[in-house]
């Protein structure tokens, strides 16, 4: 009789959170981890401090490749999760590898939003999500001078600091227009645009983007109704959207994000969501809510897992409805997308 | 992905198949390919040139036909489920256009032609061009797994109207006049379809329009950055120069009774569509400010611009409610969002839809259910319940129960209601239903009142506009039937020899053509009735068209000649030769599955799985036996001049 | 310590083009500069089982070995490449296709195997070839070319190189394959580089009761004769025409027939395919044509058919001394011809043993389904003897095949791997036990099969099975007194009866010596010949030959080294010779 | 017609029942897909069929080469041998036990090279065996050489500047070595095949059969499909097997007409 094979969908924080607990849990399963990116586990909250240059790119990898070994765990990396079938617990890979398994943990997180009228000039953003798009940064900094953060999701607040600390100047964009993290309410927009501009950027409040030009290399060119903006660089925080896409058609209930109840499962047996791609239903709320950042994430992922092994672990009462930002209380337990 | 919401395939070809019309005899038994070897019998060594004609016994053992080249007809049941399972595309479509053949002549060059394949069968190609639901794109072989993407059908019948010459005329194959008349009630898709039809095979007809212009729907319901108001006069003055005679702004029921009109013709059709929103049934919706959607896209449409403020929610989850919210952006207003029970997946609108509307602005909101209207006069708000989801209806959509405690208030400028419609009772003889709207059969169109029809969406209730055209073209053949005793056409499957394969491989890697739309939301909105979609430019379209895999090829190996190398097993782009056994049969005899086999005694033949065939000619080029036959087969529509 | 060591595998199926794009590797990288050590391993099949692997280590300095494990595995066949993961250095790149025409199951997929950390590189292998070349034969150049954009690699040489080897071929299919490369080359460099490890250091390396008279072969005709033989295929050679001419003139009498052949090939050829079809038949050659037959019988080992051969030696090699007598066949009957091959090699001493031998090797030949090899030599065969006519007992002549039974039909094993080692054989016309004889090796159903479980199997069958023959074969004869002895005498063939009466008159001499006869050579009762060695201080094995074959063949069982009496004189050895021999070692042994 | 499924389900069917494969083995055969054995396979199975042979009285003796596979995808007796030695192992099946049909195959180099020696003897010698010589002019097993049927000037990878030796001529040899039936065929044509072999086994005799085929692996010059399929055509309607002068002339003019070009009872 073949072992369980227990799959877990995404490679991020959630995931590897996952991971060593589900082995704890089910000691003789099979576990595999498939991830897009073919580097394997990293933390991405400190991108930022990476682009700052105040860590090398050694203190981003978390575990050695024995880790795994060790434990068992197979790690499939660069690989691509491209459909999956509930009904017969079979997925499939971009290369065309089928995979049977028998419960499974969907960690894929969040992508990055670009709203209209930017996603017009899509070449021209930049934004921050992985090693790669640090990368990118890394080498634009080292040309240009001046930045424009627009639109401002907890990573552009964390990423505007780290920019500065490397003296470039920032010009930074509150998008009412656009929905987001803040978009509720004026008050947390203003006491943050004090926040940013006494680390010294300059804080716009302005929506209407009407188009980036690229003038010369390394120069954009921002017509907006408030005026005209010039920056070297400019980049994109909108938050991030559930990346789901591959799931649509398999009759997973998703709104959002994927629908799970309190135990974090979705409306299939055995089949679990967590982190960042998660929407998560708590009777307490009447409503759902949906995890933001690193911290949320492993804890979800952590619970999944224990869920998954057999358990009966709730998720407590929204986790991150307090949300805290430079000491500031966010709520997150509903955001909207356009 | 396919989101695929279930589109009825016309029962026409089903009857075919389950055998219930057995019009026409099987005329003849196929070549047997190309051949450079005597197959049989002949002394050893014995004519290896290629025969000019060659006689081959049916099967049935009668005597055998020349059938070189020659185009063969059936009405084979069997057959007809062939082109069901092999030409995914033209089966989806309810009105069960010439797909393949169509998009191969646009890429000929021949536009026009190619405009005119389409107007045989679905007389708007113009329209469809633009607003069609596209149940064949979800069955595109194209699409299936491992192949990628389906062909964009839709857009490129868009091309072929929009490249056709100018001025062009199609030149309809008339049948004398009879001396009968039959009066149609609405100018809508299902009505013209079924003038256009009527008139053609030489009835006397005249349609009566409520509105002051016709196209109903078309024009009326479908916004005018969807569709431009010259595309479609122009595709219903072609309907109307065959000397149908149309009055508008009659209301029938209220400004000429049904009984009058029966007295006056043969025969009257009732195809007034659905009017009547369905109501929403919840507090509030007597505020002003509360409208339904149809209705405003109706005034919309007539010209008007009326006012909704800043902030408007739609509720429903229909192509209607899309209409809406992209009207109101249009309309001013500046932060519409549509509101659905369920979640974005089930919405029955096509995934460009949904991108363009975002693009647009328009807010998706889902899992939410409104409660009640609030406001003392005028609208303020929507007071919405959560909704979690629950397993699914048995038509496959998706079941969601409200939230006990989960009431939340969203602020709203104005309402628009689209739930959906139904059609409007109207004055006359003959049974009604409940809701003392006309009752007639689904099948032959009959009410109880001799002489008197019914059908499209009146009939059916809302559906799409394919569905109303095909629904109008049945109900005329039945009308013809019943009026003069005969039929004017038949319907059989027509199979001729094809020498090439029309195609080159690498064709099968081009990536699918989008359509491009107006890049900036800007200038989408002024004017407000601009064109959203631009229309391929013709290498697009050619491009696009190259893409289709002709699945009316039929791809063919003789037995008598295949030596079982394998060969084209081995040049196969996928799993679509097969060593097999045994070829199981249903009951009409059409195909039902194919016993593989590696065990080399049990390899009774090699045989093309042409559901899986991609017609890539690879397997042709490389037989050395030239057993690979390909042939063309289509359903056509032929003319009955005796009448039968 | 080399800087850059690289081990690169192609692996794919006969027909893929793994050699050809393993080759081009090779080339390409020393056109780099760098130092290359290419091996291949592929099946004879073009088609059909054979997994075609080719090993490239490539480093900056001179290379003198392979390595174990790949750090690059480039697969054109995952099926095939997947046997080869347990071969992979940790962290290897591996390059396959990303976009197969069908799906594959987990379990037949070759990612599914791989180690965590094992870099991932599926390009769309058939799909890019078929883009770039409207065909996907040129798939094994995208995949190199994918391997070396990967890399980085200098796109240069690898375009010379196929050039190279494609411009004879015009200018369409270089340019193909060309294509092929590049579109492989640039989706690495695109897609791939940045994944995999820097392992090929800087570029562009350049350091770099009434009696009767009867001779041996009479006495081997009438045994053939008397045991009902039906067909001689042969071909006329001196010592062993004789045997045909008799024959020729008996045969006929039974119904039988003799056949010349044109060579002896065709002879032994006729003869396993007679015995095949289930009728006896024999050949008698010598050394000359008994090397034609090696081939054969290697056939006849492996397919275990039936044959009896009579090589009458004469003076060798070549042609040798044809009217000459010698026993230096031993090794080629026993050893002769390639690979593990054991047969059955009995040797007469006189002329009544050629013909009870002859007789025996019949039933031999067929109850253990192998040749069985008959050694005499001219002096044997041509030499005449007085004796009572030879006759053979029923149980002597008695058939000994051992058929199928019914119950095996439909699941007939011809080959099957029983404790004796012999297996049911079906004779063609017997419904139901078709079967293939084949010179492949095979499976205990007779299907070609080149694993290595099962060629060990099999090998081991046809050696036990040659071992159990002892059994029915001749033991050796001791002459001798009891007790401990100075002096053992071993020999074989002929010169067995100049040993014999040397050591007769040695006991007249009281001296304590013996005599021990070896007629069944191969296989040989090798407890019977130590216990016997074990008794003597000295071994004296005189032969017919120059390097002693027989003590080749079982000095090592005794304790020490025996002692050789070679002679390649072509004439037999005179027993006095032996006798002198014998008192010489008696005396130094009494010292 | 050809959208009537009816007719492909009778036909399968059809070829299922009248059991035509029943002397194929159960293995799929491991010649490269396109490769024109599978016709020749073809053409002599529905010839043991034709003749109504009962399986297992009839041997295949196959050499060394592509062909010598032959023997392992028939349900009859079977023998794989050495390269070269199929003929005169089937002299001794055939001699063993004159009750079995035996049909012996081989290749070109087979036939005529490491073989060769052994043809003239079987036809003189007039045993009752029929032999078919597979003639694609190249060494396939080994991947490429030329074979003693290659056209001078064929260049192969074992022959960089093209063979500098004439090629032999089969069927010619044959006649001249006094086989008492000699036709000549092409792997495309199974059926012709077929009726060749039913008249050359129930000829009492040596028969040989010269079959044309291509190599669709390493032979991309010369016995393509495309170049055998425009080489080859029927022999003259008049022409006499009967005649052996008739024969050798229609042999010596003409190397591509195909049929049974003599046949002596």
């Amino acid at each position: 009789m073949a072992r369980e094979h227990l799959v877990i969908v995404g490679n991020g924080p959630a995931a590897d959170e996952a991971a060593p607990f589900l082995r704890k849990g089910v000691p003789d399963a099979r576990i595999t981890i498939i991830g897009r990116e073919v580097v394997s586990y990293y933390r991405p909250d400190l991108l930022p401090d990476f682009v700052a240059g105040k860590i090398a790119e050694e203190d981003l990898w978390v575990n050695p490749l024995q880790f795994y070994k060790e434990r068992d765990i197979k790690l499939r990396l660069g690989q691509n999760v491209v459909s999956v079938d509930f009904s017969k617990m079979e997925l499939a890979l971009e290369h065309k590898e089928v995979v049977r398994f028998d419960g499974m943990i969907i960690a894929t997180g969040g992508k990055h939003r670009i709203p209209e009228p930017l996603a017009r000039f899509r070449e021209l953003v930049l934004t921050l999500k992985t090693v790669a798009d640090a990368k990118v940064w890394i080498e634009k900094l080292t040309r240009v001078e001046s930045v424009l953060v627009i639109g401002c999701d907890l990573t552009s607040v964390v990423f505007t600091k780290a920019i500065l600390s490397l003296g470039k100047q920032v010009t930074f964009f509150f998008d009412p227009s656009s929905p987001h993290l803040f978009g509720r309410s004026e008050s947390i927009r203003e006491q943050l645009a004090h926040k940013m501009s006494d680390l010294g950027a300059e804080v716009v409040d302005c929506s209407k983007i009407a188009k980036l030009v690229q003038t010369r290399e390394d120069l954009i060119e921002v017509t907006t109704e408030a005026g005209q903006f010039r920056a070297g660089a400019v980049g994109a925080f909108f938050g991030m959207v559930p990346d789901v896409k591959f799931l649509t058609g398999s009759g997973l209930h998703i709104e959002r994000g994927i629908l799970v109840d309190e135990y974090l499962q979705t409306n299939f047996k055995r089949i679990y969501a967590a982190g960042d791609c998660a929407q998560v239903y708590h009777p307490e709320l009447c409503d759902y809510w949906v995890s933001i950042g690193y911290s949320n994430a492993r804890e979800l992922g952590r619970i999944a897992a224990l869920n998954l092994a057999g358990e009966e672990v709730q998720t407590e009462a929204p986790l991150s409805s307090i949300f805290k930002i430079d000491g500031r209380p966010i709520n997150t337990s509903w955001w909207m997308e356009a | 992905m396919s989101r695929l919401f279930p589109v009825p395939v016309i029962s026409l070809l089903d009857k075919r198949i389950s055998g219930d019309l057995k019009d026409g005899p099987i005329y003849a038994y196929g070549t047997q390919g190309r051949s450079n070897f005597p197959t049989s019998g002949t002394r050893v060594g014995q004519g290896y040139s290629m025969p000019e004609k060659r006689h081959y016994p049916a099967p049935d053992g009668t005597k055998a036909r020349e059938v070189v080249n020659e185009i063969t007809y059936s009405a084979d049941p069997s057959d007809f489920h062939y082109m069901k399972v092999n030409v995914p595309c033209r089966s989806a479509c309810p009105a069960l256009t010439n797909i393949p053949a169509y998009i191969r002549c646009l890429y000929e060059g021949r536009h026009s032609r190619s405009y005119e394949l389409n107007r045989i069968s679905n007389v708007f190609p113009g329209v469809l061009g633009r607003i069609c639901s596209r149940p064949c794109e979800d069955k595109c072989r194209h699409g299936e797994a491992e192949l990628g993407q389906p062909v964009n059908i839709c857009h490129i019948k868009r091309a072929a109207s929009d490249f056709k010459e100018p001025g062009h005329i199609y030149m309809e194959s008339l049948f004398a006049p009879l001396g009968k008349k039959v009066c149609v009630v609405g100018a809508g898709p299902a009505g013209l379809a079924a003038a256009h039809d009527l008139a053609a095979v030489g009835f006397d007809v005249e349609i009566l329009e409520a509105f002051d212009k016709p196209g109903g729907m078309l024009m009326y319901g479908i916004p005018e950055f969807r569709l431009p108001r010259d595309i479609l006069t122009a595709e219903i003055d072609s309907i109307l120069r065959l000397g149908v005679s149309l009055r508008t702004g009659v209301r029938v029921g209220r400004d000429v009774a049904v009984e009058d009109l029966l007295a006056d013709a043969d025969a009257v059709l009732i195809s007034a569509g659905c009017y009547t929103s369905r109501p929403m049934t919840i507090p509030g919706t007597e505020l002003s400010g509360v409208q339904s959607g149809l209705d405003f896209v109706i005034r919309a449409n007539s010209g008007e611009r009326p006012d909704l403020g800043k902030k408007v929610l739609v509720l429903g989850a229909g192509f209607t409610a899309f209409d809406c919210a992209r009207l109101a952006l249009r309309m001013g207003a500046e932060d519409v969002s549509i509101c659905i029970r369920a979640t974005e997946e089930d919405l029955r609108v096509t995934e460009d839809e949904i991108h363009e509307a975002k693009r647009e602005r328009v807010k998706i909101q889902g899992l939410m259910v409104a409660g009640r209207i609030v406001g003392d006069t005028r609208v303020e708000g929507v007071e919405f319940f959560r909704t979690r989801p629950e397993g699914r209806r048995a038509d496959g959509r998706r079941k969601t129960v409200p939230i006990e405690g989960s009431e939340f208030i969203a602020p709203a400028d104005s309402v628009l209601v689209a739930i959906g419609q139904g059609a409007q009772p109207i004055e006359s003889p003959g049974d009604r239903d409940e809701r003392s709207v006309l009752k007639a059969d689904r099948e032959t169109f009959k009410t109880s009142v001799p002489g008197l029809y019914v059908a499209g969406d009146y009939l059916t209730g809302p559906t799409t506009v394919i569905e109303a055209i095909a629904a109008g073209r049945r109900a005329a053949e039945k009308i013809a039937e019943d009026l003069t005793g005969k039929r004017f056409r038949e319907w059989t499957v027509r199979t001729e020899q094809a020498e090439v394969t029309y195609r080159e491989r690498h064709w099968d890697f081009i990536p699918r053509q989008e359509m491009p739309t107006v890049e900036s939301v800007r200038e989408r909105f002024n004017p407000p009735e601009r064109e959203t979609e631009l229309g391929f430019s013709l290498e697009d379209a050619l491009e696009e068209s190259k893409r289709c895999y002709l699945c009316y090829l039929h791809y063919e190996i003789d037995m008598d000649r295949c030596i079982y190398c394998r060969y084209c097993i081995d040049v196969a782009p996928r799993d679509c030769i097969k060593m097999v056994k045994e070829v199981r049969l249903n009951k009409v005899g059409a195909i039902t599955g194919l016993v593989e086999t590696t065990n080399w005694k049990d390899v009774n033949a090699v045989v093309i799985d042409n559901s899986r065939c991609i017609r890539c000619g690879a397997c042709l080029k490389v037989c050395p036996v030239d057993c690979i036959s390909v042939s063309k087969v289509e359903i056509v529509e032929r003319m009955l001049r005796k009448g039968k | 310590m080399l800087r850059v060591d690289v081990t690169v595998e192609v692996c794919g199926t006969a027909g893929d083009g793994t050699i050809a794009a393993g080759g081009l590797l090779n080339q390409a990288m020393s056109e780099s500069g760098f130092s290359v050590l290419g091996f291949d391993s592929y099946p004879a099949e073009i088609r059909g089982f054979g997994r075609c692997v080719t090993r490239s280590r490539i480093g900056d300095r001179d290379i003198s070995a392979l390595e174990d494990t790949a750090n690059v595995l480039i697969s054109l066949d995952d099926s095939q490449s997947r046997a080869r993961i347990p071969f992979l250095a940790p962290n290897a790149a591996v390059f396959f296709d990303s976009n197969p025409p069908t799906y594959i199951q987990e379990e037949d997929s070759l990612t599914s195997l791989l180690e965590p950390g094992t870099v991932l590189c599926g390009l769309p292998i058939a799909d890019l070839a078929t883009e770039a070349s409207g065909s996907a034969r040129g798939r094994n150049l995208t995949a190199l070319g994918g391997f070396a954009g990967a890399f980085g690699l200098d796109p240069a040489p690898f375009r010379k190189v196929i050039t190279r080897k494609f411009e004879a071929k015009g200018a369409q299919v270089l340019d193909a394959n060309l294509r092929c490369f590049e579109a492989g080359y640039d989706f690495g460099r695109e897609q791939l580089s940045d994944r995999v490890p820097e392992i090929f250091g800087p570029r562009n390396i350049t350091e770099g009761p009434e009696r009767v008279m009867l001779s041996g072969n009479l006495a081997i005709g009438r045994a053939a004769i008397d045991a009902g033989l039906k067909l001689y295929f042969g071909y006329p050679i001196t010592p062993a025409t004789p045997i045909m001419e008799y024959l020729a003139a008996k045969l006929p009498e039974q119904g039988g027939q003799v056949v010349q052949m044109e060579d002896e090939i065709a002879s032994i050829a006729a003869v396993l395919g007679s015995y095949y079809a289930g009728s006896i038949s024999m050949t008698a050659t010598s050394g000359p044509g008994f090397a034609l037959m090696t081939e054969l019988i290697g056939l006849g080992v492996m397919a275990e058919i039936p044959a009896v051969i009579l090589n009458a030696q004469r003076g060798g090699p070549s042609t040798g001394l044809p009217t000459k007598t010698e026993q230096s066949d031993l090794h080629a009957a026993v050893f002769g011809g390639p690979g593990d091959s054991p047969r059955i090699v009995i040797a007469p001493t006189n002329v009544e043993e050629c013909y009870h031998f002859t007789m025996k090797s019949f039933r031999i030949a067929e109850k253990y389904q192998t040749p069985v090899i008959v050694l005499t030599d001219f002096f044997l065969d041509n030499r005449v003897e007085n004796l009572p006519m030879p006759k053979a007992g029923e149980e002597e002549k008695a058939h000994d095949n051992l058929y199928p039974s019914e119950s095996d039909k439909g699941n007939y094993k011809r080959y099957a791997a029983t404790d004796s080692g012999i297996s049911p054989r079906s004779i063609p016309g017997t419904e139901g036990f078709q079967y293939t004889a084949t010179g492949l090796e095979h499976t205990e159903e007779g299907i070609p099969d080149y694993s290595a479980d099962n060629h060990m199997l099999m090998s081991a069958k046809r050696h036990r099975k040659i071992q159990a023959a002892l059994a029915d074969l001749p033991a050796p004869e001791v002459i001798s007194p009891d007790g401990a002895l100075d002096v053992g005498v071993i020999s074989w063939g002929s010169t067995f009866g100049s040993v014999l009466e040397a050591v007769h008159t040695a006991h007249e001499h009281g001296m304590k010596v013996g005599a021990m006869k070896i007629t069944s050579l191969f296989p040989y009762h090798e407890d019977l010949i130590r216990a016997f060695m074990n008794r003597c201080d000295e071994i004296l094995i005189p032969e017919l030959n120059f390097g002693g074959q027989l003590a080749d063949l079982i000095g090592r069982l005794h304790g020490k080294d025996v002692i050789r009496m070679n002679r390649a004189t072509g004439v037999p050895i005179a027993p006095s010779l032996i006798l002198k021999e014998i008192e010489t070692l008696v005396m130094e042994g009494g010292k | 017609m050809r959208t009537q499924a009816r007719v492909l389900a009778e036909k399968v069917a059809g070829i299922r029942d009248s059991d035509l494969f029943g002397v194929r083995s159960g293995a799929l055969p491991t010649w490269c897909p396109g490769c024109g054995y599978y016709g020749i396979h073809q053409g002599l199975n529905s010839c043991i069929q034709q003749l109504g042979l009962p399986h297992h009285e009839v041997v295949t003796v196959s050499g060394i080469g592509c062909a010598g596979r032959y023997p392992f995808f028939t349900n009859t007796y079977g023998v794989h041998t050495a390269h070269g030695r199929a003929v005169p192992l089937a002299t001794g099946v055939k001699m063993g036990n004159p009750a079995l049909t035996v049909y012996a195959v081989g290749g070109d180099g087979d036939g005529l090279a490491i073989g060769g020696g052994h043809l003239p003897h079987a036809a003189r010698r007039d045993v009752n065996i029929n032999y078919l010589l597979f003639d694609n002019s190249i060494y396939g097993l080994t991947k490429g050489q030329p074979s003693p049927s290659s056209p001078m000037g064929m260049k192969t990878k074992a022959s960089p500047g093209g063979t500098a030796d004439r090629p032999l001529n089969a069927t010619l040899m044959a006649l001249t070595y006094g086989a008492t039936f000699v036709a000549r065929l092409f792997a495309g044509d199974p059926n012709a095949i077929a009726e060749a072999l039913v008249e050359g086994t129930r000829h009492n005799g040596f028969s040989f059969f010269h079959i044309y085929t291509p190599c669709v692996t390493f032979d991309k010059s010369f016995k393509t499909w495309d170049n055998l399929k425009k080489w080859v055509h029927p022999l003259p309607e008049d022409h006499d097997p009967g005649d052996l002068r008739t024969a050798f002339d229609q042999v010596l003019k003409d190397d591509f007409s195909l049929g049974i070009l003599f046949k002596n009872e």
